[in-house]
């Protein structure tokens, strides 16, 4: 079973939501498609889904075109962003219902209800009425119902963005889990970068409409094809600075110099930008050729056990993530240590041109 | 039917909003239309501006008979020229 | 800013020993509530006493009527009453007039129905004229169509029927119910449909196992302002009939004329057109305030 | 401005409490001194948005008061209470200018026109709003109407204190860090006691000094940041603070070869005497141990204090891994940092014993003064 | 506001309901029309007379009146009753059973038939055997709906106030039930007057419904027939002949069925106009939301 889209778009009143996407889905993959708001992952589930049409282009699943198919006839699952039960049905019900079309036989739907909510930890609740749980448990009310058939496709629709970040990773995990032993196709969609990190699997990253790499997920996030993938894969965003290449050294921003080293030389002079990731700045050197940057503090925010360093000088605002709690008061001025040999150089077209050397293997 | 006492004019005229009803369904279909914004103080689609004219002509033919003794055909004349300036730039 | 010390004194004038503090908002938002039950109770009392009035008069007899005002009945008598509920030209008035409202309800709703989920839920060629138009049904006065109804019906061999009347009412009972269904069923997620799409359902039984369940309040705040417009009218009602289906409240004017002025007897006549009226609020009582809003607050 | 006392405060929505869980805020004293930048930090339900409400005064507490600078003031309305409260979804006057908006508190209460326009335009400035100040506040974005409403309990001189319940909810997460930061600056600016409520981590430790954690209706600690992460005292904390939360499991004191030790299936965790003196004192024989997987350490080969373990998965985040082993039957998780190597099969970890904590009846058995382990934790995470 | 899907399929589903009201609608009007430009004596015996019915009535001086009435008495009953309305909505129970009883009572007028209004009306008014009557008498005014105009105006306005009243009641009422309760403590903790609170939360929320309001009740007062027929018959005189009114009398009364289509058409034609107009507004204040 594999879902393939072919040059998919979608166009509502003038305005173009999906724009010649390609992406073929491997059976028993988990994929997860990543993306600001309003970047079309929606939209593209939805067509995957059959739910709307394509403007354009062809969605074929298991080499069958199914583009025109609807919804009822493709064997596919959804779970969306509200919490979306039937509220008149109890919790046994909701998740019964798309056995009961099917037309199975009473033992068996009650065999398959209980054993779905078990494995997602609602089988005490299951002759309340959803509205009666609690915001987390009508979640996982709504992934039973949409496990407990076999489908062919599972899409999550940003499944735990109205949840508590410790409830956030608890499904997750859990989620993680559950596919290990199916053999579906699993589409996950979010707006978190660290979300699709911690799911695997592989990653599409959507932005207007267009997909811009899609790939095994580590990969796509060590080796982002061009800059607007590297900046929204990376939370917090990945720092962009500009940058002239020359015969022997590199200049940011007219001010800031260092030596061309090693691992730079393959760039021909010229105009870059250059990205490094939040975590590769440090507030002490980590190799000799590290940049000593004098900044203001903005804001540290903290985040129970990491601390994202806000900071700028004249010339570049910069993120630093760091490892445990670390208290700045707003202006306090500190020193940073810039790593040379970690930075990513992008193009004047923001296509990736090089990454650090050690990314290169994963 | 007789007890609808239909004439030719009154007819004519109801078959003639059928047509236009039918024709605009019809160029509906062929090319979709967005709402605008002309030199009425309001977004409009195709279909607003024709009802929008329809109605104001009406206004326009009674006024006429209320007003003026000139025939009736004058009115009905203006009022199509009113209806193309607002199907076009309303 | 001399206002603005002023709770600061208040404070420290209450803070000995942490005793209450006295609070000026408490007391104004008291009167406030107080003043507002008062205007109420006397809004309500100037609202019933018509009402009192002739319910009184329907207990009293015609001498009693004639020969003064009182508050109370001096001289307690059923007999208004007992004469509607004995003679069938009285109370088949109440039949008839309780079958066409209800036909009329039924078919309403039956109609309205996949409407208002039409009108929710998508897009179409003529959706918003095809609502206007409908809308204007409801506004166009039916003075206007008495003629051409009269001999709509007539030519079509329905008038004097029940369903004649109910059908008539249609024209503005339909449109209001689309309406209030709508602002309803657009409270109800999208999503909730979909997810029954993929769970497998058809289109009827979808609507009929999960939606209409879902709407059930609108359903029956729809029903009633049905009940409502269709129960209160008269001039269609009396026009398109003339024995067989006659309503009630036709029949009221016509005996009144006819036997100089039973005052006792047109008072309980009255008091029982209002009584299935409150029946009927009374069960929808407590989604009435979102109806009243035509579900769209 | 004024500090927060709360006395034996206690609610409930129930008519009749009979048990501890009919209470919504169980009987707590608490205070929070003036000028401080507070977090109520908890999970939904858990009561803060209750809490939040009877200090502004929109409830009555059913039991004990709530205290401004000593005064009481349970039987005040929120309007003489004299404090500003920024809601979860902006509380704006759609058909006001935001001029008129933010002089609406001051015109309440009888402002001189020129005073209300000079103090506008100056908490305008602060709230980067000048240049909308015009403008019909309906047509603004969420984060500007939330700014608007903030801006609004900032005009007023002398509030006691701004609460905030959740302010950052419906704002765009590229914005939220810059509304932060202004909350951050303008406490600075102002040394007005704040309350800021959230169920977010992140938020709660970057805006608060102080971070009063509760749980089913009570604090169960109040601290800095650093302490939540380093010395959590209950375990629902160590378990709320941090991703991933702390690892637990149970062990028991077990007396094996003639010494008591701290047992967990076959393995014996390393303690302090002093601890092991101090459950044996309290007679405590089931006890939880806590560390955060950013404590737990990874070793390359054997090693004595290590235990072996049998590696589950590793997840890569990108910028650090976490590692998922089975001890003794038991999932703990491990923080490895990004350039360390991806161990498989068996590896073997230590508990620091610094960092492994004790835990009777979900509280922490605190031996050290706090203070000498304060200063320990901040030498060892400036170290890193 | 959800998005919603393209389907001209839905045309199905609106079918019936095009149905069931074109037959009771557009047949009726398309007869309308046709009436309107002949003299007809018998369905066989009629003749084309093109627009001289509507010279005629564009010209009536009687019409001209009746509608001249109509407008006076549709916007004096919207300039009493609206602020009343909103009154009795602030001064509802929000909470409790009291909530339901303030609620059923308000409510009654409106689920009595018109013609018992009129009656109930009819009867109060009297002098000799109503309460209102004898009370107006009492203190010494000499009060008779029907012989004297202003009295008779007097008692339709009040007869329609009592009415209709509830309606714009519980229509604020449940505008006034929507506003989130944030808005009200929010105003609270900025120190708002009881007015303020009023102005700038409470009517700000209620302009969407009362618009609804003012259409219903323009529309309705516009076709008012029943009640006014009951209690006076449009008299003394024309005093309180409105525009339905005027048209059953010629229409049934006179049988002058060409002049009363053309009538008709023009009636019609006003409502259509008025109606849009308030339609497009609500249209709009929806879509800002």
């Amino acid at each position: 079973m594999s879902l393939t889209l072919q040059n998919v778009s979608r166009v509502v009143e003038g305005e173009t939501w999906i724009d010649d996407v390609n992406l073929t889905l491997e059976p028993g993959s988990f994929n997860v498609l990543l993306g600001r708001t309003l970047s079309g992952k929606t939209t593209l589930m939805r067509l995957m889904a059959g739910l709307d049409k394509p403007t354009k282009g062809k969605i074929i699943m298991n080499g069958v075109d199914v583009t025109g198919v609807p919804v009822r006839e493709r064997n596919i699952s959804m779970v969306y962003q509200q919490f979306i039960n039937y509220p008149n049905l109890s919790v046994y019900e909701n998740i019964a219902s798309p056995l009961r079309l099917a037309a199975m036989d009473e033992k068996e739907i009650d065999r398959r209800v209980r054993e779905t909510a078990t494995m997602l930890r609602i089988d005490p609740f299951l002759d309340r009425l959803p509205l009666q749980l609690s915001g987390g448990q009508q979640q996982r009310t709504a992934m039973a119902r949409a496990l407990v058939k076999d489908s062919q496709i599972v899409l999550f629709d940003e499944p735990l963005v109205n949840l508590d970040y410790k409830l956030r990773e608890e499904l997750r995990q859990e989620l993680r889990a559950l596919f290990k032993i199916r053999n579906c196709i699993a589409v996950y969609a979010t707006t978190e970068p660290n979300e699709a990190l911690a799911l695997g699997g592989n990653t599409a990253v959507l932005n207007e409409g267009r997909l811009l790499q899609m790939g095994p997920t580590a990969l796509v996030y060590h080796q982002p094809k061009n800059i607007v993938t590297a900046e929204m894969f990376s939370e917090p965003p990945i720092n962009i600075v500009k940058g002239r290449v020359s015969e022997e050294e590199v200049t940011f921003d007219e001010t800031v110099h260092f030596r061309l080293n090693s691992d730079l030389r393959g760039l021909s002079p010229g105009e870059y930008q250059f990205g490094v990731r939040a975590s590769h700045i440090g507030l002490v050197p980590h190799a000799d050729d590290d940049l000593e940057l004098p900044v203001r503090v903005d804001l540290a925010e903290i985040s129970g056990s990491e601390t994202f360093l806000h900071v700028h000088n004249p010339h570049f605002d910069l993120v630093l993530h760091l490892s445990g709690v670390h208290a700045y008061h707003v202006d306090q001025e500190i020193k940073v240590y810039f790593p040379t040999h970690k930075l990513y150089a992008f193009d004047a077209q923001g296509k990736m041109v090089h990454s650090p050397a050690r990314m290169r293997d994963q | 039917m007789a007890w609808m006492s239909w004439t030719l004019p009154t007819a004519l005229f109801f078959t003639g909003i059928a047509v236009i009803l039918v024709g605009m369904t019809a160029w509906q279909i062929i090319s979709p239309c967005v709402e605008r914004r002309g030199f009425l103080p309001l977004a409009t689609t195709r279909g607003d501006r024709l009802f929008i004219g329809l109605l104001s002509s009406a206004f326009i033919h009674l006024a006429f008979v209320a007003l003026t003794d000139v025939n009736i055909a004058v009115a009905t004349v203006l009022c199509v020229l009113w209806m193309i300036i607002l199907m076009r730039w309303g | 800013m001399t206002h603005s010390t002023s709770p600061m004194t208040h404070n420290k004038s209450g803070s000995k020993e942490q005793a209450p503090v006295h609070s000026r908002a408490e007391r104004k938002a008291r009167n406030a509530t107080l003043r507002g039950r008062f205007g109420l109770t006397l809004y309500l009392i100037l609202l019933l006493l018509p009402i009192y009035w002739l319910v009184n008069m329907s207990f009293k007899t015609n001498t009693e009527i004639l020969s003064g005002l009182s508050f109370f009945p001096a001289d307690f008598t059923l007999d208004n009453y007992a004469k509607i509920f004995s003679d069938s030209t009285w109370y088949m008035g109440y039949v008839n007039s309780i079958l066409y409202v209800t036909m009329n309800m039924v078919i309403s709703l039956l109609v309205a129905l996949p409407a208002a989920y039409a009108f929710s839920r998508y897009k179409f060629i003529g959706d918003k004229h095809m609502f206007f138009w409908l809308l204007s049904n409801r506004m166009a006065p039916p003075a206007v169509f008495l003629l051409p109804f009269f001999q709509l019906y007539s030519s079509v061999g329905l008038f004097d029927t029940h369903i004649a009347v109910a059908l008539a009412h249609c024209i503005f009972t339909v449109p209001l119910a689309v309406w209030i269904l709508e602002g309803f069923m657009s409270g109800v997620p999208r999503e909730i449909d979909e997810t029954a799409y993929i769970d497998g359902y058809s289109f009827p039984k979808f609507f009929v196992r999960i939606f209409i369940p879902l709407i059930r309040s609108g359903i029956g705040v729809t029903a009633f302002f049905c009940f409502m417009f269709s129960w209160v009218e008269l001039l269609l009602a009396r026009t398109l009939t003339s024995v067989d289906a006659k309503p009630i409240a036709a029949i009221m004017t016509r005996t009144v004329s006819a036997s100089g002025m039973d005052w006792g007897l047109l008072a309980a006549a009255g008091v029982l057109t209002i009584l299935p009226g409150m029946l009927v609020v009374y069960f929808v009582r407590n989604h009435v305030a979102k109806g009243f809003a035509l579900g769209r607050v | 401005m004024a500090s927060i006392t709360l006395n034996a405060l206690a609610h409930t929505y129930t008519e009749n409490p009979t048990k501890p869980e009919d209470y919504a805020i169980r009987e707590m004293t608490h205070v929070w001194e003036q000028g401080g930048a507070f977090a109520l930090l908890g999970p939904s339900g858990c009561g803060k948005s209750t809490l939040l409400n009877i200090i502004s005064g929109l409830l009555k507490p059913s039991n004990g008061e709530v205290l401004f600078d000593g005064k009481r003031v349970n039987e005040l309305k929120p309007e003489e209470r004299n404090i500003a409260q920024v809601f979860q979804f902006p509380v704006i006057y759609d058909t006001m200018t935001v001029f008129d908006n933010l002089a609406f508190p001051l015109r309440n209460i009888g402002v001189p026109e020129h005073k209300i326009k000079s103090k506008v335009h100056e908490v305008a400035e602060i709230l980067e709003l000048s240049d909308q100040l015009k403008r019909k506040a309906k047509g603004l974005s969420a984060d500007q109407k939330q700014k608007v409403s903030m801006g609004r309990g900032l005009v007023r001189d002398n509030v006691s204190a701004i609460l905030f319940d959740e302010p950052l909810t419906v704002i765009d997460p590229q914005l939220k860090w810059k509304l932060r930061r202004k909350l951050k600056q303008i406490h600075e600016q102002f040394n007005i006691t704040m309350v800021y409520v959230t169920h977010d981590q992140l938020e709660a430790s970057t805006f608060a000094d102080k971070i009063a954690v509760m749980y089913n209706g009570q604090i169960v600690q109040f601290g800095t940041p650093r302490e939540l992460f380093e010395n959590p005292t209950h375990t629902f904390v160590g378990y709320f603070i941090g991703s991933p939360g702390m690892n637990f499991f149970e062990a028991t004191l077990e007396n094996r070869d003639q010494q008591d030790k701290l047992v967990f299936g076959k393995e014996e965790i390393s303690v302090s005497d002093a601890m092991l003196a101090r459950l044996k004192a309290m007679g405590a024989n089931k006890v939880k141990v806590g560390i955060r997987p950013e404590f737990v350490h990874v070793w390359d080969g054997k090693n004595n204090d290590a235990f072996a373990v049998e590696v589950d998965y590793v997840e890569d985040l990108g910028t650090y891994k976490i590692l998922s082993f089975i001890f003794q039957g038991q999932m703990m998780k491990a923080r490895l940092s990004e350039d360390q190597q991806v161990p498989s099969g068996q590896i073997y970890v230590s508990f620091p014993e610094q960092w492994t904590k004790i835990y009777v009846d979900e509280y922490l058995v605190d031996i050290t003064d706090s203070a000498i382990a304060v200063d320990q934790a901040q030498e060892i995470s400036h170290a890193n | 506001m959800q998005i919603k899907v393209e389907n001209n399929k839905a045309w199905f589903l609106v079918l019936p309901v095009f149905i069931i009201v074109a037959f009771s609608a557009i047949i009726p009007l398309m007869t309308v029309v046709n009436y309107s430009v002949q003299d007809i004596f018998d369905p066989y015996t009629r003749y084309f007379v093109g627009t001289e019915w509507f010279e005629q009535v564009m010209q009536d001086s009687r019409l001209h009146e009746a509608l001249i009435r109509q407008f006076i008495f549709s916007f004096t009953i919207l300039i009493i009753e609206v602020p009343l309305g909103i009154c009795v909505a602030l001064m509802m129970p929000t909470k409790g059973r009291g909530a339901s009883l303030a609620l059923i009572l308000v409510a009654i007028p409106l689920l009595i038939p018109w013609n018992v209004v009129g009656t109930i009306w009819q009867i109060f008014g009297r002098a000799d055997i109503g309460l209102f009557g004898a009370f107006m008498t009492n203190i010494g005014i000499d009060y008779n709906y029907s012989s004297n105009p202003i009295d008779a105006w007097l008692t339709v306005v009040l007869m329609d106030v009592w009415h209709w009243t509830p309606l714009i009641a519980l229509l604020c009422y449940s505008g006034l039930r929507s506003i989130p309760e944030v808005y009200y403590q929010a105003a609270r903790i900025d120190q708002a007057s009881r007015w303020a609170v009023f102005r700038y939360i409470q009517l700000p929320k209620l302009a969407n419904v009362l618009v609804i309001g003012m259409l219903l009740r323009f529309m309705d007062s516009f076709m008012i027939y029943t009640e006014p027929f009951v209690l006076t018959g449009g008299g003394p005189g024309t005093a309180t002949t409105f525009l339905s009114q005027s048209l059953v009398q010629q229409a049934i009364g006179q049988f002058d069925i060409g002049p009363a289509a053309a009538f008709s058409l023009v009636y019609f034609l006003i409502i259509l106009l008025v109606c849009w107009v308030f339609y497009t507004t609500i249209m709009n204040m929806q879509k800002d939301k």
